[in-house]
């Protein structure tokens, strides 16, 4: 692939957008540690309406405070109390109130109610930047089946002015963007890597390893190779990673002069397989031995495809069966046809609800990601390369992680707390 | 400009949501939810040229007498029938008052939906239990260690997620039942087996999701 | 080719037609009578098994035969079925069991009728459970016909319960906010406000003016939630996003196929709290709901047909691996 | 029962007893209800999504003079109008851009959501303390962590299998196999029910034979 300059330039925008952005949050930090504290205590009047007896109203709560909830949009504010001295199991507090104005002396309006017992309420309607000012109620009161006797509230002194603020980095996210960071740069890493030449080392792959004994099967027994590459469009990457396979099995069918078909559910998969099988068939020089109609247009539905290749495996009676890509609910179907006429069958996809049919019902299956690193493995291609060893690299970063972690948590270290999300 | 603008916006697009996970600071924490809508509504006109694509290969069909053209008319007819009767009653039901949805039951469509379009998907994927019957008589081999553990593995879970399971290791004590043992094999052995493919896959996706964020997966623009 | 075609499908015809106005309604069968299919079912597979053995398979159709008797006949059948309680079914009924009553539960309803026979049988035991309980309910979907499935669980539970349905009022002990494309954005913003993402119910009330919402303003108001999937989005978007980040107490109901990608939510995380309070997988976490709740209905009928199916599918497992076995020895 | 009613359950009988004839083999019945099929399906989303994406989400939204965010629709209502532009092959193009930046804001969210949810926290949850509880939480704990890291062990791709590595890789191919089965087992209970559902409307429903 020509080294653009384009990606390039992309790649330094990237990294350059991200640094920035890096040195914006950190530079933010001292201004946000200094919040001020919040606090009023001042002795509290007892409210007393003309007709209730004294002894009716609790003693409000005291030592209201409110503190802005970190990393959000702003817009929340936590308020907290002290319980007020009546708030016991049979005691006079039967509810709090809480009550908000935008002035100490200012009108106020209830937010909302919380049960006894409860010394805190998030006020999430709390409107960004503006003072808001909060004072809390002790209510008892006297209900028979949902309508009030009496009502007896006193309310605690107005504490305020608070303000909720939005923050421009959330905190509690920053293991998180370490570790996409750290995952995303080694993709880009090897991937640049793999773009210079550098070769890289991938396990052997039993399905891949089977395709030469499966096309001498074929080529044997004098009968023909048929390929599924799924039923999805070109914006798949199962039907991308088929494709690639499906190039690799072309050449070898081809060398042994044994004939491959490819009944495809999507035009566009047709007119790209028909490139890759071309090009398979040239590169091993039999470009003449090639027809455009090995590679053919079935229906886009469904089980009409499914029931025209099970029609097609009963008429030919292939000796070899490729079943690679994206499949859904048709999958056994085919499977099992393939499998009555005595074929030997590789299948290959990354749906797992299809796996197992493919499992028990081929002879090899590539599993999830042995797919793509299969594709990679084949097409050699830079991206493909660069994006398994980052994988590879992450999944080696969480294998130790928990390796370690396990151990440690065993010693009380709360280990998990790395990678766990607030 | 056509192949450039498309991956730049990609990029554009796909780094700010990428940033938007992290800054909580409005406008960034709307994107979410504005992206949300702008999802629904490009939807909302792509199942347009679905809709579109499938009347104009359908008429060609029966226009051309093809061989399946009556397939092709019974396919307009049915889509015509249910959308006009859709757009009717959802006006009917915006101007009524007070006034109701489309989908309410007892309005014509919700009769087409009921009768119609939920018999006939619940009968497709029903037909597939008498292909998965077949199947497990006729394909489905423990011709390897793996294969067995898998085979092994579905005859407990389906025995022990029914109360036959318990029936027939009713002498056990009854922690030990077989519905046990398919709590035992969904709660442990598939739990860990999800969470290892769970991994995987997301590692997948975001390497994918990268390469097409700096441009380097094209296939989903096509050709020039 | 035509003229069996023809035959065949008269007969349907004709076989159904039959049922329609000969057949007794309901048709139940005596005790002795289903023990006597269950021998005949018992001998069709030791034929089949013999057959294989000597290698004749039998056709495709003959299973789907197969297949068919063993879900049709059970309906007619009785037997009472041993069914045991699952720990994740049990966590989701005591969950239920703690709630004071008029705590108010946002019910999700993320499925469609094709999964229906697994969901709504759950689905109805819920309303019963939540209605008897005088338990408030809210109910949303993710799936366009969701809120529709939820309306139907409500009319079947009131025609179970007939005075369940003076009980109840609309928008005071239940209302229905209908669909909202977005998927799993939609849960999202509901985490900041209800309102934003359904400002008005299914049938275009304000959401001010519903009191039961009155200071519902998102997941923080709300005591406990259930939801019902079938795939995408569903529970795995709700834990994701409404658990994960909103700390919503979640508890679920999936389909059969839906349930294994669900189970590790379950596990007690390292800080020993469970992503999810509990699960109903399938048909039979429906039916060992319906046994928790004391009332048996859709789900127990139709487990004895799924019981009769998987025997089935296991037994032609067994069949197809023996004569494999033996094919292979031959072989060798 | 009205007469719509009756004629309703009839004609889904008569679809449900189509598309089950597909077992027997592909006939004109089955051809029939596999169009009205695909016919209604097509035409059932063109109106969900007419109507609760365009109207309920652009429309109501857009033209609501008191909604603070009435300008964020009509980005969408552009992003839609381009992508229509792919019906007309001159101007096929400008459909690129609504499609990349879809495609690139799912993959910018995508990225984060299940990287966190499917990654981190899965990880965060096998990384626990071992050997605490009952014993039988201690086996369960460790074949759960021995699972998790012998299945990723698996698909590591840049080691070869041998030694004591091939020995993990083989022990999670056995948690693989078994996660499978599981998974194959759940799928025929649904199918199943799926079935049982269909039948319990045709002979229940529609029949009456059952209670």
């Amino acid at each position: 692939m020509k080294y653009n300059s384009v990606v390039t330039a992309r790649f330094a925008a990237g990294w350059g957008c991200l640094l920035l952005f890096l040195l914006v949050s950190l530079f933010s930090m001292p201004v946000l540690a200094q919040e001020e504290p919040v606090t009023v205590d001042t002795e509290s009047l007892l409210v007393v309406p003309d007709s209730l007896p004294l002894e009716y109203y609790p003693l409000p709560p005291s030592n209201v405070r409110m503190k802005d909830v970190p990393n959000d949009a702003g817009g929340s504010l936590l308020i907290e109390w002290d319980l007020s001295l009546d708030d016991y199991e049979g005691g006079k507090v039967k509810e709090y109130r809480i009550l908000r104005g935008e002035a100490a002396e200012g009108p106020f309006e209830e937010l909302g109610s919380t049960a006894r017992g409860t010394a805190s309420f998030t006020d999430n309607q709390a409107k960004r930047g503006i003072k808001l000012f909060y004072k809390i109620a002790a209510l008892n009161y006297e209900k028979t089946n949902g309508e009030f006797l009496w009502k007896a509230s006193s309310e605690s002194d107005v504490a305020g002015p608070a303000v909720s603020t939005a923050q421009w980095f959330n905190l509690s996210r920053l293991n998180i963007f370490i570790g996409i960071i750290i995952l995303c740069g080694a993709i880009i890493y090897f991937i640049t890597a793999a773009k210079r030449g550098k070769s890289f080392y991938i396990r052997k792959i039993a399905g891949i390893e089977e395709v030469e004994n499966a096309v001498g099967r074929a080529t044997e027994m004098g009968r023909s190779i048929y390929y599924i590459p799924g039923i999805s469009d070109m914006d798949d990457v199962q039907t991308l990673a088929s494709l690639t396979i499906l190039g690799h099995v072309s050449a070898i069918a081809a060398e042994n002069d044994t004939r491959i078909d490819v009944p495809v559910s999507k035009s566009m998969v047709m007119v790209t397989a028909r490139e890759v099988v071309k090009e398979a068939y040239s590169k091993v020089g039999r470009p003449d031995s090639f027809q455009e109609d090995q590679v053919r247009y079935i229906t886009d539905d469904q089980f009409g495809y499914a029931a025209a290749v099970d029609g097609l495996f009963v008429r030919e009676k292939p000796a070899t069966i490729f079943l690679i890509g994206a499949f859904f609910a048709e999958s056994l179907i085919v499977a099992e046809t393939g499998n009555s006429i005595g074929a030997i069958q590789i299948s290959g996809t990354a749906m797992p609800a299809q796996l197992p049919f493919f499992i028990t019902a081929c002879d090899y299956t590539l599993i999830g990601e042995e797919l793509f690193a299969a594709s990679a493995y084949l097409s050699r291609e830079p991206k493909l390369l660069g994006s398994l060893k980052g994988q590879d690299l992450g999944k080696a970063v969480f294998l130790l992680a928990i390796l370690i972690g396990v151990i440690l948590e065993s010693f009380g270290v709360p280990v998990h707390e790395l990678f766990s999300v607030r | 400009m056509r192949r450039e603008l498309p991956l730049a916006i990609a990029f554009i697009a796909g780094v700010i949501f990428f940033i938007a996970y992290f800054i909580p600071h409005p406008p960034f924490n709307r994107f979410e939810n504005w992206f949300s809508d702008w999802f629904a509504i490009v939807a909302a006109f792509a199942i347009w040229l679905g809709a579109l694509n499938l009347m104009k290969i359908s008429f060609i069909k029966v226009i051309r007498k093809k061989s399946d053209w009556l397939h092709a008319l019974l396919i307009i007819i049915s889509f015509v029938i249910i959308v006009v009767i859709g757009f009717y009653e959802g006006y009917r039901g915006l101007h009524a008052n007070p006034p109701f949805s489309f989908r309410d039951p007892g309005t014509a469509f919700d009769w087409l939906y009921v009768n119609v379009y939920s018999t006939l998907s619940a009968t497709m994927f029903a037909l597939l239990a008498f292909f998965v019957a077949s199947a497990s008589y006729r394909a489905f081999r423990a011709r390897n260690l793996e294969a067995t553990l898998l085979l092994l593995a579905a005859f407990f879970v389906m025995l022990g997620r029914v109360p036959i399971g318990d029936v027939i290791t009713g002498w056990l004590p009854r922690a030990y039942q077989m519905s046990q043992w398919a709590s035992w094999i969904m709660n442990v052995l598939n739990t860990a087996g999800q969470r290892a493919i769970m991994i995987g896959i997301a590692l997948g996706l975001v390497s994918t999701s990268l390469r097409i964020i700096l441009g380097l997966e094209r296939s989903y623009i096509g050709g020039d | 080719m035509r003229a069996r075609e023809l035959i065949v499908s008269g007969l349907i015809i004709l076989f159904f037609l039959a049922c329609y106005f000969f057949s007794p309604k309901p048709m139940e069968f005596s005790r002795s009578t289903s023990v006597l299919i269950i021998f005949l079912l018992a001998a069709a597979f030791v034929y089949v098994f013999i057959r294989t053995f000597r290698g004749r398979f039998i056709g495709r159709r003959v299973v789907f035969i197969f297949v068919g008797v063993a879900l049709v006949l059970p309906f007619f059948m009785k037997f009472p079925l041993p069914l045991q309680i699952s720990p994740e079914v049990q966590s989701v009924y005591d969950a239920l069991e703690k709630l004071p009553p008029h705590s108010k539960i946002l019910a999700s309803f993320d499925y469609d009728p094709p999964s229906a026979p697994e969901l709504q049988p759950m689905a109805v035991a819920f309303m019963k459970y939540a209605f008897e309980h005088d338990l408030k309910i809210i109910i949303m979907g993710l799936w366009p016909q969701g809120p529709q499935q939820a309306d139907q669980a409500i009319q079947a539970a009131f025609i179970e319960n007939p005075d369940l349905k003076q009980k109840t009022k609309y928008g005071v002990d239940y209302v229905n906010l209908g669909f909202q494309s977005g998927y799993e954005f939609v849960i999202l913003q509901m985490g900041q406000s209800f309102k934003s993402m359904f400002p008005a119910d299914l049938y275009n009330t304000p959401y001010d003016s519903i009191p039961l919402l009155k200071n519902v303003s998102n997941f923080s108001n709300v005591d406990f939630s259930m939801n019902f999937s079938a795939g995408k989005p569903g529970t795995a978007e709700w834990v994701q996003i409404a658990v994960d980040r909103f700390q919503l107490p979640l508890a679920a109901g999936n389909t059969a196929v839906q349930a294994p990608m669900i189970y590790p939510y379950l596990k007690k995380g390292s800080k020993g709290k469970k992503q999810l309070i509990g699960l109903l997988g399938g048909m039979a976490g429906g039916a060992e709901f319906e046994k928790l709740t004391k009332k048996p209905a859709k789900a127990t009928t139709y487990l004895l047909s799924q019981s009769f199916a998987h025997v089935a599918v296991v037994i032609f497992i067994i069949i197809g691996n023996v004569a494999f076995f033996r094919e292979k020895k031959g072989k060798k | 029962m009205g007469f719509w009613d009756v004629f309703g359950i009839w004609l889904a009988s008569a679809l449900t007893i189509g598309i089950i004839s597909f077992l027997y083999r592909d006939n004109i019945f089955y051809k029939a209800c596999e169009a009205i099929f695909i016919g209604t399906s097509a035409g059932y989303w063109f109106i969900i999504l007419y109507w609760d994406n365009l109207y309920r989400k652009f429309w109501t939204q857009a033209t609501d003079p008191t909604n603070p965010e009435w300008y964020v629709p009509w980005f969408g209502f552009v992003l839609g109008v381009l992508i229509l532009t792919r019906l007309f092959n001159k101007i096929g193009w400008l459909s690129r851009w609504p499609l990349a930046f879809i495609v690139g804001a799912v993959a910018g969210l995508y990225m984060m959501i299940y990287f966190v949810s499917n990654a981190m926290v899965q990880v965060s949850s096998t990384i626990m303390p071992v050997f605490t509880g009952s014993w039988v939480d201690i086996i369960a704990n460790t074949t759960v962590v021995l699972g998790t890291f012998c299945g990723l062990v698996y698909f590591f791709f840049s080691k070869a299998h041998t030694g004591v590595f091939g020995g993990a890789a083989r022990v999670g191919i056995w948690f693989l196999m078994i996660t499978f089965g599981a998974s194959f087992g759940y799928t025929v209970m649904s199918r199943m029910s799926l079935m049982i559902g269909r039948i319990d409307f045709l002979f229940g429903t529609w029949l009456g034979m059952i209670r």
